[in-house]
């Protein structure tokens, strides 16, 4: 059995294709079950990837097991040296016993200047909420400053949890919007983690259909029409295949949902 | 051979561990870990007083614990300061407080330490009637109210919302909590009730699943220490009080230990 | 077999051994290093106790932790309590700080408490106690009854001596006030008619207030050249404080004897090694 | 300025229409900055109640203010008396502290037949979780076993805030339907909070629309067309007026998402 | 007129209240309550090591410091016990054991009491050297982690996969932590410095904002209490030590009742 290794270093980062982090043969057990298995993951800069998968898939795990939060049990990790991660993670508390203002928490941990910050504020959509207490922000308005701050510590690899989960449907889209902005702008590879097909769909270039082992990958049209992805999508991915993405920045989706799919397998 | 007064510390102590148990797992899990001493120092205040006032000295510890779970209950509806905080602040203030009133009696000797170190091996006969009485009637009232209490600890705001009587329910675990302190004080001393609360229940949280599984074994492996301190403490000719504690400590050990070692893999990656 | 007899302190098994000479030999509870204001029993001692044909103890007032251990470890033990021992004087405890001669009062009815249970140092209390220990020692063990007379009679005249010889030697300084640690030895100046003019604290788990060091400080300061004692187990920074720039002299004194070897020899020693601590301070070749 | 009143029994509840719990004249504040203003919510036994409205809008304060956990600044609450209460809150966090099973958690506070927790575990499509240590859960696995408790509790009024921000897609078409299914059979009240407007509206009987104020009120169908929707959800919510629902539990959605919506009025 | 040994104590009270401050705030995030009571006893055992080892006192406190913060930080790598739980069997454990050995080596004398009530007015002019110079190292040593520290209270996982050396910077705390009860305790005793590092932080919550503005606080109401505490015991002639705790609580209750009247309404609503 060989232990799973984390390295920093080993990918040749930087390069304007290069590779920010890589995984490859990650096999994960919490108490005797696999949760992840065989699993092999990529991400270059400047592409969004998207992780799809039913609740309980290993989603949230495997993105542990990228940034170095868990160990693998098996297979190899591999990030570019000096790698600059931004990271919202899924559940989000804040504890109210640390006074702290949206405007402070946004200069954590390093000091940002006041422009830079307001700017991101206003990028999603809460200029408002300078002066508030992070710990008294409603659930989309603490989604929406995790964002404001990953987004702002302009890194290399930014890794967003369903970060878009508790934000209301029209900030979904200007988040979405945002997110392909900071790619382009910022030239950086971002990982996206979510259950909802077609606001995760809408912006990827590539996406990674998860579940316990990588069901099938590629371009949103072509996981669309893969029969691996029907299969754990049930009906809903039927119509969720017939997806196109417009460049003018208009999401039209078409879901269908219906009953009957199939959780987790075993 | 055992002598007289070891198998009264032994049913002393066991009496001890077996209700400790369980409410120190609600300890452990509301993070009150800081409650037996706070209601310790709460209770040298109230003997202060008490001698100040001539009032008999069980009647005071009882008084200042029931005083001490109102203010920590009243104190706990706002929200900026943690319950550790909380605990630690009472603890520093009653035990500030009664120096300060003791200075005002300076003549009276008060032997705060004694409290402290207690002795199980000069407990009566009549002490063993109080603890395991005692403690049947406390652990009577901690079963009725496991179920509340546990979905008021895992969620309070859904608790509430759902009809549960959350503050009445902190009010009951805090006054169950100094009943048990103040009637095992006397007899074992601070130090030692205070960690049977804590280390039994710290060492059977990785062999638990649930959180019944865990208050039985945490009342075990307090019996065990129990045993193992006095017999640990008669071969070695150690205090006795402190003994248990350590013997608690290395059931605590091995417990860890044999948990990472279960768990060796996968677990989180050391960071950066 | 000799009867079994246990004493809780040093001096007090001092003297319990020298009334057990030849016969046999007590045993010590709290030894000499260990203060008896905190102290918790091991299963060894617990053994002895619950064993013990005799306890000799001061009171619930010194040996707190006792006073439940007794009830249930030596229930039927015979006790010599030397706080109830007829005869032996008794002072209340002083409050700490400043004090003035006619401070000192017995003791007599009021909070068990507020008596100063530090009696041992005062020789013929000491007397007292020599003789109730050979008395109940007598009645434990009629067959032993000449032994214990006979050494209770040297004890007691030794002791007489000691008080003799310890006056003559503290009478040049008995005028020269001087300041204590805690409220320990009021016995020992009431016996040889010190001045001690004011105590740091009352016990040791009580600190002072501002007021009452600055009161200290000035009395120093006022009565000029002053001797403050500091005891062994307890750090003497506030006595620095105390004598810090005033000229005043510090000095070592300790109630318990705790480096005296345990034995008959104990106590005389202990009220020597007072009085040589006091004169060679106060007489200013210390 | 009136204190805020809550009262138990003010409404004649246990009829078949019998209202469940009214709110008039509600104001919150916090910090001095109103967040809830002359707020009027009623809700009857046997309706699906929606309430949406843009992040910060005052859903989950009035959620609080309804079900008693915050006493408002202004106005009153009525309560049926004795009524049951199930309540799923939008931030979970379970502490790992405590060991609980799936099981255990569906016991709490009140012991439950084994049958009827596998059932409900099966009914939210994760009957495999039965042993699994709550604090262990992937996010969305948690919102299904804390809708089932709910459900499981016989409630008289299921309050869901944000029920499925982490659900899959096949499971929240699932668990609307199931939500649907509680009501009819056990013909109680429910109210469910989102920002995912298409989920939302599909299966309610009323839909409340919030922000600050109760914006409009109506059936879905009228919501839509109302003017005051259009405004607080921009584009977005002009394609959704168009919504209709079949009672054959399938949900056709078309939904258009698009930049520039109004967040919170000044 | 101010004594000079008064201008001594305030001179160090002040020195401890402004590092106490900042490092308290930390101590209440984290919920580390009980650490200045587990680090002095911990403290309390080295220095019965040190005896029996023949080591110097200070150097046996703060190796003993140092051990301690290495096992904190190895207990917290599991997730299932929080902090104060750990914090509390370290304390217990620490002291029990210290009672132990000093059990073998009956005639060492130990002033454990000393150490615990101290005494600010027995400073000496070198102490103060001490603790302003040792720390404005601390404190400069605490500005450089300040924020990395903040990130890593509210999210650790988040701050772990940005890259932070969380493991470190939570050792780095606990080191600061210790070397300050070390450098504090053996000047104004362990009551005093563990009530300076709770106390003004938990009473300075109410008034602040932001972090920093509650540092500054906490520091300020330290000093405030520390001046209080002393005048006090000088009108009121108590110990001085239990005085300045006793003002601390009076600040907290201040502030405390002032946040009351101003969030009057809404507040939460009283659970049925
Ligand atoms: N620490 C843990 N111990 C045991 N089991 C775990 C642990 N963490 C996750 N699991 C289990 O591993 C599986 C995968 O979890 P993960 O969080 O990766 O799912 P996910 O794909 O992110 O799901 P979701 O969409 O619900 O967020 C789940 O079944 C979960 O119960
Ligand atoms: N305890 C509090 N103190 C101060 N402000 C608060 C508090 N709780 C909520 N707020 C503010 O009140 C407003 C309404 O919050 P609420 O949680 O009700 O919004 P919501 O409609 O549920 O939003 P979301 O869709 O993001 O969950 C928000 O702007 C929030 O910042
Ligand atoms: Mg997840
Ligand atoms: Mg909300
Ligand atoms: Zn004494």
């Amino acid at each position: 059995m060989t232990e799973g290794g984390v390295t920093e270093g080993g990918v040749t980062g930087g390069g304007v294709t290069g590779i920010l982090a890589r995984a490859e043969g990650i096999a994960v057990s919490f108490a005797g079950r696999r949760v992840l298995q065989d699993v092999d993951f990529l991400l270059r800069r400047g592409e969004i990837v998207s992780l799809i998968g039913p609740n309980g898939a290993g989603k949230s795990t495997l993105v542990k097991v990228l940034l170095g939060l868990l160990r693998p049990e098996r297979g190899r990790v591999e990030r570019a040296p000096g790698l600059k991660v931004g990271y919202v993670p899924q559940r989000l508390s804040v504890d109210p016993t640390l006074p702290l203002t949206v405007a402070g928490f946004l200069s954590l941990p390093d000091r940002r200047p006041e422009a830079q910050r307001r700017q991101a504020l206003a990028e999603v959509g809460v200029p408002q909420l300078w002066g508030a207490q992070v710990h008294e922000l409603s659930g989309g308005e603490l989604q929406r400053v995790m964002l404001a701050r990953a987004i702002l510590r302009g890194s290399d690899l930014l890794v967003l949890d369903e970060p878009a989960s508790s934000v209301d449907v029209a900030g979904q889209a200007e988040l979405f919007e945002l997110i392909a902005r900071v790619r382009d702008r910022r030239h950086c590879g971002i990982l996206l983690v979510s259950h909802d097909l077609h606001v995760v769909m809408a912006g990827a270039d590539r996406v990674v259909c998860l579940n316990r082992h990588v069901c099938c990958t590629g371009s949103p049209e072509a996981v669309g029409l893969d029969p691996a992805f029907a299969e754990l999508f049930g009906s809903s991915a039927r119509v969720l295949g017939l997806y196109h993405h417009h460049h003018d920045h208009r999401h039209d989706l078409a879901g269908e949902a219906e009953g009957q799919a199939t959780g987790t397998e075993g | 051979m055992l002598d007289d007064f070891l198998v009264r510390a032994l049913l002393a102590g066991f009496g001890v561990a077996l209700i400790a148990g369980p409410l120190g797992c609600l300890v452990v899990w509301r993070r009150m870990a800081y409650l037996g001493d706070s209601l310790a120092h709460s209770a040298l205040l109230g003997i202060a007083l008490g001698l100040l006032l001539d009032l008999d000295t069980t009647l005071a510890i009882v008084i200042a614990g029931l005083a001490f779970a109102v203010l920590l209950v009243g104190l706990q509806q706002q929200r900026q300061l943690a319950t550790d905080t909380l605990l630690g602040l009472l603890a520093h203030s009653g035990l500030a407080i009664g120096l300060v009133v003791l200075s005002f009696a300076e003549t009276l000797r008060v032997d705060l330490m004694g409290y402290l170190f207690g002795d199980v091996l000069a407990v009566r006969a009549g002490d063993l009637a109080w603890i395991w009485g005692g403690g049947a009637v406390l652990l009577a009232a901690l079963v009725r109210l496991w179920r509340p209490l546990l979905l008021a600890t895992i969620q309070e705001e859904m608790a509430r919302a759902e009809g549960l009587p959350v503050l009445a329910l902190r009010f009951g675990l805090t006054v169950l909590l100094a009943l048990t302190v103040a009637l095992a004080m006397k007899v074992v001393g601070i130090l030692l009730i205070t960690s049977l609360l804590i280390v039994p229940a710290a060492a059977a949280r990785p062999l638990a699943r649930s959180p019944e599984a865990m208050a039985l074994v945490a009342a075990g492996l307090g019996c065990l220490a129990v045993a193992g301190g006095i017999g640990g403490s008669w071969f070695a000719d150690t205090p006795t009080g402190p003994s248990i504690v350590v013997a608690a400590l290395l059931l605590f050990l091995v417990t860890q230990a044999a948990a990472a070692a279960r768990h060796r893999l996968p677990r989180r990656a050391s960071p950066g | 077999a000799p009867p079994r007899v246990v004493a809780t302190i040093e001096p007090l098994h001092s003297l319990v051994a020298a009334v057990m000479a030849g016969v046999g030999e007590p045993m010590l509870l709290v030894p000499g290093g260990a203060s008896p204001h905190v102290y918790s029993i091991k299963p060894s001692e617990a053994e002895a106790l619950q064993h013990a044909d005799l306890v000799v103890w001061v009171g619930p007032a010194l040996e707190h932790f006792l006073e439940d251990s007794l009830d249930s470890l030596a229930p039927k033990a015979r006790r010599v309590e030397a706080l109830e021992v007829p005869g032996v004087k008794l002072r209340k405890a002083r409050a700490g700080g400043s004090w003035e001669p006619d401070d000192d009062e017995p003791a007599g009815s009021g909070h068990e408490s507020d008596v100063d249970p530090h009696l041992w140092l005062d020789p013929q209390n000491a007397e007292r106690i020599v003789e109730a220990v050979a008395a109940a020692l007598t009645e434990l063990d009629p067959q032993d009854a000449a032994a214990y007379k006979a050494n209770a009679g040297k004890t007691v005249a030794g002791l007489e001596r000691l008080r003799a010889e310890l006056a003559r030697q503290l009478a040049p300084v008995a005028g020269r006030p001087f300041i204590v640690f805690h409220d320990a030895y009021g016995y020992f100046e009431q016996a040889f008619g010190l001045t001690a003019v004011g105590s740091v604290t009352v016990s040791p788990e009580q600190t002072p207030s501002a007021r009452r060091v600055a009161e200290l400080r000035a009395k120093i300061g006022r009565l000029g050249a002053i001797c403050l004692f500091r005891e062994p187990q307890f750090t003497p920074r506030l006595v620095e404080t105390l004598a810090g720039g005033t000229g005043a002299r510090v000095g070592v004194l300790d109630p318990l004897g705790a480096d005296l070897t345990p034995g008959p020899d104990a106590y005389p020693a202990l009220l020597r090694q007072l009085a040589n601590s006091l004169t060679g301070c106060l007489g200013g070749t210390g």
